[in-house]
């Protein structure tokens, strides 16, 4: 196991190689960052200048050595539009993000699973088509136009809750969380729900097929046999069998939306990491976009050994390390 | 078969078809991180290791059929399956007429494989539940060109129909099937794709005696007609003194008694052997009291020192709780492992 | 052993499309969903002869007919706008038709090579383990940590735009989603006795990948599939509207969509409400014929 | 009337700020920011005349030497008086920022020297003659040297560095989010900018639709940058009130005069055609007069802009009111195509970026729905502006579009960097894409900037504006309006270009 | 009121049940008019075919029939009381408690993904308040019964970790651990060796001694049943065939299938022959032939038997039912002979 882990962060770190290699190569490819951000009346002398400043005159694969060199000691670069350190400036939004993230997934699980279990429990009952009707729903409307709609509804028209904005925060090492506030949590709201909806979508199904897949087996037909309760059968016996495609897609959606929930970031205008990305790939600055894809790869890796070690709790037949 | 030794005899000069050495095979769960650390920390014991299989040669000679008997879990599905190369064992070698596994090229390897072919003990688990009959039967058979395309689905029906399942019934699913139905498909698939060797894991034990009649007649004349060999794994003893040559008795991932069929049921030398012939029951028609077992059942988790027979062995006297005891040949062709056979 | 009389001889069995066409119609939702199927694809292979208007035409467009809302009528040609028009003057209908071509074909084409490709990927990675595992697993992660705007601006710098690039943008952001859902599912399947069958029959491993895994590992699949042809869709339209997916003045549905969007606000609803419509209507007949074949292929569903 | 600053004004603004350091980056949210808590030597009135602010007076000793007497009773927002050596420094320090991108030195282009006799007073020497000096200088902000002297962005961003000497004083910077400002209670006395507001939280918020929701929902009291969609139902709403004004900014296509083959410039079978027939007067002409620029303020923009015949808006200085109107005359254009050997039309794409000017791709589809009519058959290809701004720098591009802030509010600027010939060396025609030159205007360029002279001048750049538009050098589509929206009881007045600001929002009786 | 218990009254009656599956080939009738009367503290065994319905009928009366099957007619009554059609809440509570049933298939009928003592446990809390430790040792006590060797780590393995034999321990230990009144064991000791074997048995025959459980024992292994049952029904193609005391059928069997059966035992056989066999397959459920379905592969079938015969005693002993209208004890007309 320990084996395994370090195998696994040996892997990570060749991705994340290959990542900046990658990044680094194809921002070549679109464009040139001068021409993005230069002033309309800028110079060649500026120009030059200023690309000078930002060591882009020289070739690529010696600024991808100086950036290699810079990042063994923990710099990752100045962002190019903020003029401070890519890092910091992309930590500063994550709490926004993370708090955003963990409400939608938590919001996903906490609809969908149940719902799904009800639809899966009872296909043919018309809640259960009501429920697979509406979930078709919530995918398939596309998420700013829900996202607008909810606006219009809680904000607007009823004055519930506050359309855009992240609530009170509370400073915790450094960084402001809304999660402890009241306030914060009526902010919170809109958005996370905005974003949940395609989860909750996802979840319902997966959880419904996953029902339907296991209540026919004859281990459920034992468990009735012993008159365990339909609660305990349910919950139990049944939910754990269908987790598997579950806890990988929640650990999917869970890191994207860490890491690229623009449209709902915009809409409610919500200071997170997934704004500040789009923003700095449309100005292909790149030490954010380098710095930002590194923190995701690592956070994809963890999700998804996190999802690998859950697998081996949920099912003990896996098997992760074994050759066919 | 006894009414005809000289297949026996005349293969034992011969490499035997299929062998295994020393075979151990050890489960052990790994500990995952947290578990380690616990452990480490001295708040939970080390995950305990299976010695589902403890050091047992075993060899199968062409045309010869081996019963093998032993307690439940004592080992002889994962011997099984070792043979049939589905799992690899944790030290010991699988020979294939004489020669190792590892030695061979990878045509005779697959054309070994496909020669030994198993009867799961879990018919259903070992069904696809979501192919039907006709392709589980005949899948095989259409790969490896045992059959055209065209012939297959007489060639299905005609398996089935062996086995002793309505050809009609081909295009079900497994759970549509009931028990003894389900390991029908199981012998179905397996004799389908022609195999020289049977490993049959509690082959007939879920069909009704008319059927298991059929079922073992026609093993017995696959044998007359093509020579196959069969490593006989049951719980059923009078099948096996039926059926076999040679039976081996394993207990707790060990042989403790080999010998001819005729010899064991009529002589049998280890204790162990002669519980289980004292506990096997004939048809009476007066009601029985059953008693329970005496001594205390040994794991395999922690197997007893010594003799892994002695906590239940009437016999067990000081040494055998120190020393386990060798297979040693006690008669000819007759092998056991017993310290009561020194002293005596 | 005597085999004195086979068993009764098998009703002769219709082919195998057949019976799965009559037990898929079995359910009346899904008549409904193949209804509904047949005529969005009739109506967007149709649309150059039923369309009142070629919208990708910009002769046949007119500004002043800009957002005219539905049952209004042409300035210059007399022409009804059944739908209303959207900003530029486009008749709705007319584009909600020909946008169904290019959404569909983008939709489902993408969501098809991806999960072909995707569920090959995790399905090796789930049989073969160790290596293989290791390599394709780290390729996800990695594909997954891309955003997709970045790998659309990368795909298309350096292979330029176009439908068939568009395609493979989304195919190539998609892939690594299913070869997740379907290794996990697949990692248990992998441990249950019947693989170890068909090992044991000497099944060449595509084989026992393909004819045994896959099929058991498909119920999650077919849901994120559906799933993920609308989500195939948007992301398409989220492409265009950035300029880097179809031409803007050749809009597919869901770029009809995110055109109107600014306009929820303003009352002229229909701009993005009759194509949300038609792409809510699209998306629903998939899931419904997803939902049908999901059960269709679970056989203890069946009879 | 009370005028102790009371309140909290709420503003939603749609621009990106970058940093709180006034002086990194020239960009729109970062100047809007800085306008709130820096002051400027000199600032712009809306009719875009320098005027007074920092410096008490200014005056030419010699063409290139400008004296300028500052106040003496400006204090920064600690304390600490302001001096001649602040402004010496600010200067200094815009011309050499680094890790700037877009830095303020372009308006310090002409500075040779600058020097303090005494603490309030400040001579410039330019290098060459710069009559616009003044003007320039509007747009540099000042910083003190004690607070920011080896400050970092970080530093401005706590506000440790951000110590300004305008009418708010910062609080807090929340990136991506807010910013908070409280009223400077030592600001400079009778002033029409002193703080009114006691607070002031600036939000941003980019998404347009997500602006005005905020505001109906009463969540801020102002919003800029209003989406025209949504204006109809703004207007119609009792709660909030519309504030339009014509702005500084025009749409402009700039077409490419590259010689030889163009893969954007096709007959109607597809294939690039030998020469380049942007480069006849006659075509230009034709393109120009097919459009018909009443419908595209009217169905596109909404009202939301007016309709351009030269770069420059109604007003300023250097527009040319005696230019007519481009009248929409799409025989005439097809007329002139045939003269120019093209009766059959030929076939266009328009390249218009789709996140940088507003209802930009929509219009281009406007233009390319009137071309068509007149047999040019015209595609429109929306690129991001990650890309275009790369291609279209290269000339690559038939037709571009452009969106150009006559920032300094005179028409010089627009004409040194989009229509003079381009000369990377000396940073002319720096934004003209299409490689537009005609010696005329370099001429009459050369011998604006030159010339003390404001009538002589306005002679001159008007001069220009008819020679440009004879010769279709660009084809000039309409002027964009800035427009806010506030809660019912407030008012918005703009400043100069188009800032939003809480100096711009004051209090009215309710309606 | 269902646990009043008289001794008098059988503990369970199963009258007239039918049994079937709908399936895309037609209806097939799994079990049909299939009546049983089962006393306190006696155990009957069940033997037939393979696919003759002998699971179907325990599921049956556990309540357990799913989609597409169905119980079409009958009753089954638990001390009177008929649990066909009973809400599934009730039949809940009597199940694992008052009813039980061990699986036929080991490997399917424990929760792969559960440990051993989560399953145990939680059948011990289903229908006994106790704490959770006391659960556990119950559990242990149960499995200890079964002669599962080391059974407290055991406890906490996964079922894929256990052979065939103790997973099917495992499943027998939780049927027992409410010491149920009926208990229907599906083939519980195939998969034992006979040691084991004779340690389940025992425990069986302790429970239906001292507790009175009744037993439905469905088997292959004629010789355990033999030893074990006091009565014995013998199922063909959903139908009883036989039914009688355990010694008149074994030792008299009047049923030509029956007697087939007997006389396949390996033990009937020298070594060495082929076993005797009942000629012909196992009748196609769907296509049963009309009248008796054991006729096509009966050697004293004859035009009499088109008709199916209802289950009639003997002369001789009258608790000894068979459905033929040639029983072995009567005399065959050599004409009727075809
Ligand atoms: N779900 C199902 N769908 C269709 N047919 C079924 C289903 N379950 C059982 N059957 C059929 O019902 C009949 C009776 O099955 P059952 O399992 O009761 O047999 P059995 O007597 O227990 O046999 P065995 O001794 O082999 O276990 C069989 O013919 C079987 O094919
Ligand atoms: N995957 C596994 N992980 C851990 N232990 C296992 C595994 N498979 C088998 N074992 C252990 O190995 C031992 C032998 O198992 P095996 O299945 O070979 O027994 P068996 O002789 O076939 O018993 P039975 O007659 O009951 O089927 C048992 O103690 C079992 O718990
Ligand atoms: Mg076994
Ligand atoms: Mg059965």
């Amino acid at each position: 196991m320990t084996v395994w882990l370090i195998r696994r962060l040996l892997q990570a770190a060749t991705i994340l190689l290959l990542m900046t290699l990658i990044v680094f190569f194809g921002l070549h490819v679109i464009g040139n960052p001068i021409d993005i951000l230069v002033a309309e009346d800028a110079t060649q002398a500026e120009r030059a200048r200023m690309i000078a400043s930002l060591g882009l005159d020289q070739p690529l694969w010696i600024q991808y050595c100086v950036f290699l060199a810079n990042a063994l000691q923990g710099d990752l670069g100045q962002s190019y539009v903020y003029n401070m350190p890519a890092l910091p400036l992309i930590l500063q939004r994550l709490p926004a993000t993370f708090e955003l993230a963990f409400a939608a997934t938590g919001l996903a699980i906490l609809i969908g699973i149940p719902l799904g279990l009800l639809a899966g429990l009872y296909p043919d009952r018309w809640f259960a088509r009501m429920i697979m009707g509406g979930s078709i729903i919530g995918f398939s409307l596309p998420t700013f136009w829900v996202g607008l709609l909810l606006i219009m509804i809680f904000s607007v028209s009823l004055g519930w809750l506050p359309s855009t904005g992240r609530g009170e925060t509370v400073s915790i090492m450094g960084y402001g969380w809304s999660f402890l506030t009241l306030d914060g949590w009526r902010h919170l709201l809109l958005p996370a729900l905005n974003l949940a909806l395609f989860k909750v979508a996802l979840v319902l199904r997966l959880t419904r097929a996953g029902v339907r897949e296991v209540l026919p087996q004859d281990y459920i037909r034992f468990a009735r046999a012993n008159g365990i309760a339909p609660k305990r059968i349910i919950g139990i016996h049944v939910l754990k069998n269908t987790l598997i495609p579950l806890v990988t897609v929640i650990g999917l959606e869970f890191g994207s939306t860490i890491a690229f929930a623009v449209v709902t970031e915009s809409i409610f205008a919500w200071p997170g990491a997934g704004k500040l990305i789009i923003d700095s790939i449309n100005a292909l600055d790149r030490p954010v976009i380098v710095a930002y894809l590194m923190i995701v790869v690592c956070l994809f890796v963890m999700i998804n050994l996190c999802v690998d070690i859950l697998y081996r709790l949920l099912d003990p037949r896996v098997r992760l390390e074994a050759g066919a | 078969m006894s009414t005809n030794p000289s297949v026996a005899t005349r293969n034992a000069q011969e490499a035997p078809l299929l062998s295994l050495d020393k075979a151990v095979k050890r489960f052990a769960r790994k500990p995952d991180l947290v578990e380690r650390l616990v452990q480490r920390a001295g708040l939970a014991k080390p995950f305990p290791v299976v010695h589902a299989v403890d050091g047992v040669d075993i060899e199968l000679r062409s045309g010869e059929v081996v019963g093998l008997v032993g307690e439940s879990g004592c080992g002889k599905s994962t011997l099984g399956r070792m043979l049939a190369s589905i799992i690899p064992p944790t030290s010991g070698d699988l020979r294939y007429r004489g020669q190792a596994f590892s030695a061979l090229t990878d045509k005779q390897r697959r054309r070994a494989r496909l020669d030994t072919q198993m009867i799961f003990q879990n018919p259903y688990a070992s069904l696809n539940p979501r192919a039907r009959v006709n392709e589980i039967v005949g899948e095989a058979a259409k790969v490896h060109g045992l059959c055209s395309h065209a012939e297959l689905d007489d060639y299905v029906s005609d398996q089935l129909d062996r086995a002793g399942l309505d050809p009609a019934y081909r295009f079900r699913y497994p759970h549509q099937f009931s028990g003894g139905q389900r390991a029908r498909i199981g012998i179905a698939r397996a004799l389908a794709v022609q195999p020289r060797t049977l490993v049959c894991d509690e082959a007939v034990a879920a069909l009704d005696v008319s059927i298991q009649a059929q079922i073992i007649n026609l093993f017995m004349q696959l044998r007359e007609t093509l020579g196959l060999t069969y490593l006989f794994i049951s719980h059923d003893l009078g099948v096996v003194e039926h059926l076999s040559d040679r039976v081996v008795v394993m207990y707790l991932g060990r042989v403790v008694e080999q010998a001819d069929v005729e010899e064991l049921f009529s002589r049998p030398n280890h204790p162990y052997s002669q519980a289980l012939l004292a506990e096997m029951p004939r048809i009476s028609t007066g009601k029985k009291r059953f008693s329970a077992i005496r001594g205390e059942i040994p794991s395999p988790l922690d197997p007893p020192s010594g003799c892994h027979f002695h906590p239940r062995c009437p016999y067990a006297h000081e040494r055998c709780q120190r020393e386990a005891p060798a297979l040693k040949p006690i008669a000819s062709g007759h092998l056991s492992a017993c310290h009561l056979n020194d002293t005596a | 052993m005597s085999r004195s009389k086979p068993g009764p001889q098998p009703t002769l069995r219709p082919s195998l499309g057949l019976r799965f066409a009559r037990e898929f119609f079995a359910s009346k939702i899904a008549i409904f969903a193949a209804l509904a199927a047949f005529c969005l694809v009739a109506g967007a292979l149709f649309a150059p002869w039923i369309a009142p208007q070629n919208p990708y035409d910009l002769m046949q467009l007119d500004v002043m007919d800009a957002r005219l809302p539905p049952g209004s009528e042409a300035m210059s040609t007399g022409l009804i706008y059944w739908l209303g028009t959207d900003a530029q003057g486009r008749d709705l209908l007319s584009g909600i038709l020909y946008g169904l071509r290019i959404s569909l074909v983008v939709g489902i084409g993408s969501a098809l090579c991806a999960f072909i490709f995707g569920t090959a990927m995790g399905l090796a990675a789930a049989y073969f383990g160790g290596r293989v595992d290791a390599l394709i697993m780290r390729s996800v992660d990695l594909m997954l940590s891309f955003p997709s705007i970045l790998v659309a601006l990368m795909i298309l710098a350096f292979l330029g735009k176009g439908i068939l690039n568009v395609l493979l943008v989304l195919v190539v952001i998609e892939w690594a989603y299913y070869a997740r859902t379907v290794r996990g599912q697949a990692l248990t399947e992998r441990g249950k006795e019947y693989i170890e069958a068909a090992q044991c029959l000497m099944l060449p491993s595509w084989r026992v990948v393909v004819r045994h895994l896959l099929p058991n590992c498909l119920p999650p699949l077919i849901v994120v599939a559906t799933l993920q042809v609308a989500r195939a869709i948007s992301l398409e339209a989220t492409l265009s509207f950035l300029g880097l997916g179809v031409p803007i003045t050749e809009p597919s549905l869901g770029l009809l969509i995110s055109n109107g969007f600014q306009y929820m606000l303003s009352g002229e609803y229909w701009i993005s409400f009759f194509p949300g419509v038609a792409l809510l209507v699209t998306v629903i007949t998939i899931n419904l014929i997803g939902d049908r074949l999901r059960d269709l292929f679970n056989p203890r569903l069946r009879r | 009337q009370d005028t102790t600053p009371q309140g909290t004004l709420r503003i939603a603004f749609a621009d990106p700020v970058s940093a709180v350091d006034p002086e990194l980056n020239n960009h729109a949210g970062n100047n809007s920011v800085a306008i709130q808590i820096f002051d400027t030597l000199t600032s712009k009135n809306w009719d875009n005349r320098a005027k007074p602010a920092l410096a008490e007076n200014f005056r030419n000793i010699d063409p290139n030497t400008w004296e300028f007497t500052l106040r003496n009773d400006v204090q920064w927002h600690d304390g600490t008086p302001f001096t001649a050596d602040d402004v010496i420094h600010s200067y200094q320090r815009a011309r050499t920022m680094p890790g700037s991108v877009a830095s303020f030195a372009g308006f310090l282009r002409t500075i040779d020297s600058v020097t303090a006799p005494d603490p309030h007073t400040l001579v410039i020497k330019t290098n060459t003659p710069n009559p616009n000096l003044p003007l320039d200088l509007t747009s540099v902000y000042v910083v003190s040297r004690h607070a920011t002297e080896g400050a970092s962005a970080a530093d401005f961003n706590s506000g440790k560095a951000t110590i300004g000497t305008g009418p708010y004083r910062f609080v807090s910077y929340t990136p991506g989010e807010r910013i908070e400002l409280a009223a400077n209670p030592n600001y400079r006395d009778n002033d029409a900018e002193a703080p009114t507001w006691a607070k002031v939280d600036y939000r941003y918020i980019p998404n347009a639709p997500a602006r005005t929701a905020a505001l109906l929902s009463g969540d801020v009291d102002v919003i800029d940058k209003v989406s025209v969609s949504d204006l109809e139902r703004l207007n119609g709403s009792n709660d909030v009130n519309v504030f339009a004004y014509d702005g500084l900014r025009v749409l402009l296509l700039q077409p490419s005069f590259r010689e030889g083959p163009n893969r954007y410039i096709t007959d109607n079978a597809g294939k690039p055609l030998a020469d380049n027939p942007l480069r006849d007067q006659r075509i230009r002409e034709a393109l120009s007069l097919a459009i018909n620029r009443e419908a595209i303020t009217e169905r596109i923009m909404q009202g939301a802009a007016s309709v351009a015949n030269q770069w420059m808006p109604k007003d300023t200085f250097g527009y040319n009111p005696d230019i007519p109107e481009i009248p929409f005359d799409p025989e005439r254009a097809k007329q002139l195509l045939a003269e120019a050997g093209f009766p059959e039309g030929f076939r266009l794409t328009i390249h218009a970026p789709n996140d940088r000017y507003p209802l930009a791709p929509e219009t281009a589809q406007a233009v390319a729905q009137f071309w068509t009519r007149i047999g040019v058959r015209t595609q429109v290809d929306v690129v991001p502006w990650a890309v275009y701004s790369g291609t279209a720098n290269k000339n690559e591009y038939a037709l571009s579009m452009i969106a150009w802030g006559n920032g300094t509010g005179e028409a010089a600027y627009a004409l040194v960097n989009i229509l003079t010939t381009v000369d990377s060396e000396a940073g002319r025609g720096a934004s003209n894409w299409g490689h537009y030159s005609n010696a005329e205007v370099d001429r009459d360029l050369a011998e604006a900037t030159s010339a003390f002279d404001e009538g002589e001048r306005e002679a001159i750049l008007r001069r220009s504006a008819v020679t440009v538009t004879n010769d279709v050098g660009v084809i000039p589509l309409f002027h964009y309006q800035n427009v806010w929206a506030a809660r019912n009881g407030l008012e918005v007045k703009p400043m100069n270009s188009d800032r939003t600001a809480a100096q711009m929002v004051t209090r009215v009786e309710e309606r | 009121m269902l646990d009043e218990r008289t001794s008098a009254a059988p503990v369970l009656e199963v009258r007239d049940l039918t049994t079937r599956f709908t399936t895309n080939d037609g209806e097939l009738p799994a079990v049909e008019s299939l009546s049983l009367r089962l006393e306190r503290g006696r155990v009957l065994g069940l033997v037939g075919e393979s696919g003759s319905g002998k699971s179907v009928t325990g599921y049956s009366i556990m309540g357990l029939i799913d989609r597409p099957g169905r119980i079409v007619s009958g009753e089954v009554l638990l001390d009177g009381y008929d649990l066909v059609g009973l809400p599934e809440r009730e039949l809940r509570s009597l199940r694992g408690r008052r009813l039980a049933m061990i699986f036929q298939d080991p490997m399917m009928t424990l929760n792969p993904v559960l440990r051993i003592d989560f399953q145990m446990i939680e059948a011990v809390r289903a229908h006994a308040r106790v704490s959770h430790r006391k659960a556990r040792s119950r559990a242990l006590e149960a499995l200890e019964m079964t002669g599962i060797a080391d059974p407290l780590r055991r406890l906490s393995n996964y079922p894929h970790q256990l052979s065939g034999g103790m997973r099917q321990r495992v499943a027998i230990a939780i049927a027992l651990l409410h010491r149920p009144d009926v208990l229907i064991a599906d083939e519980p000791t195939t998969a034992l060796d006979v040691t084991i074997q004779s340690q389940i048995l025992a425990e069986v025959q302790r429970l239906a001694a001292e507790f009175g459980t009744a037993v439905i024992w469905i088997t292959h292994d004629l010789s355990v049943v033999s030893g074990l049952a006091d009565e014995l029904a013998v199922m063909y193609a959903g139908r009883i065939v036989e039914q009688g005391p355990v010694g008149d059928v074994i030792g008299a069997p009047r049923h030509p299938y029956t007697d087939g059966l007997i006389k396949s035992l390996p033990s009937n056989n020298p070594r060495g022959v082929p076993l005797a066999q009942i000629p012909g397959m196992t009748p196609n459920m769907f296509e049963l032939p009309q009248g008796c379905s054991f006729m096509a592969r009966c050697h004293r079938a004859n035009q009499t038997c088109r008709r199916i015969p209802a289950l009639t005693p003997s002369s001789t002993a009258l608790h000894h039912l068979a459905r033929c209208v040639h029983p072995l004890d009567s005399q065959l007309d050599a004409q009727a002979l075809r």
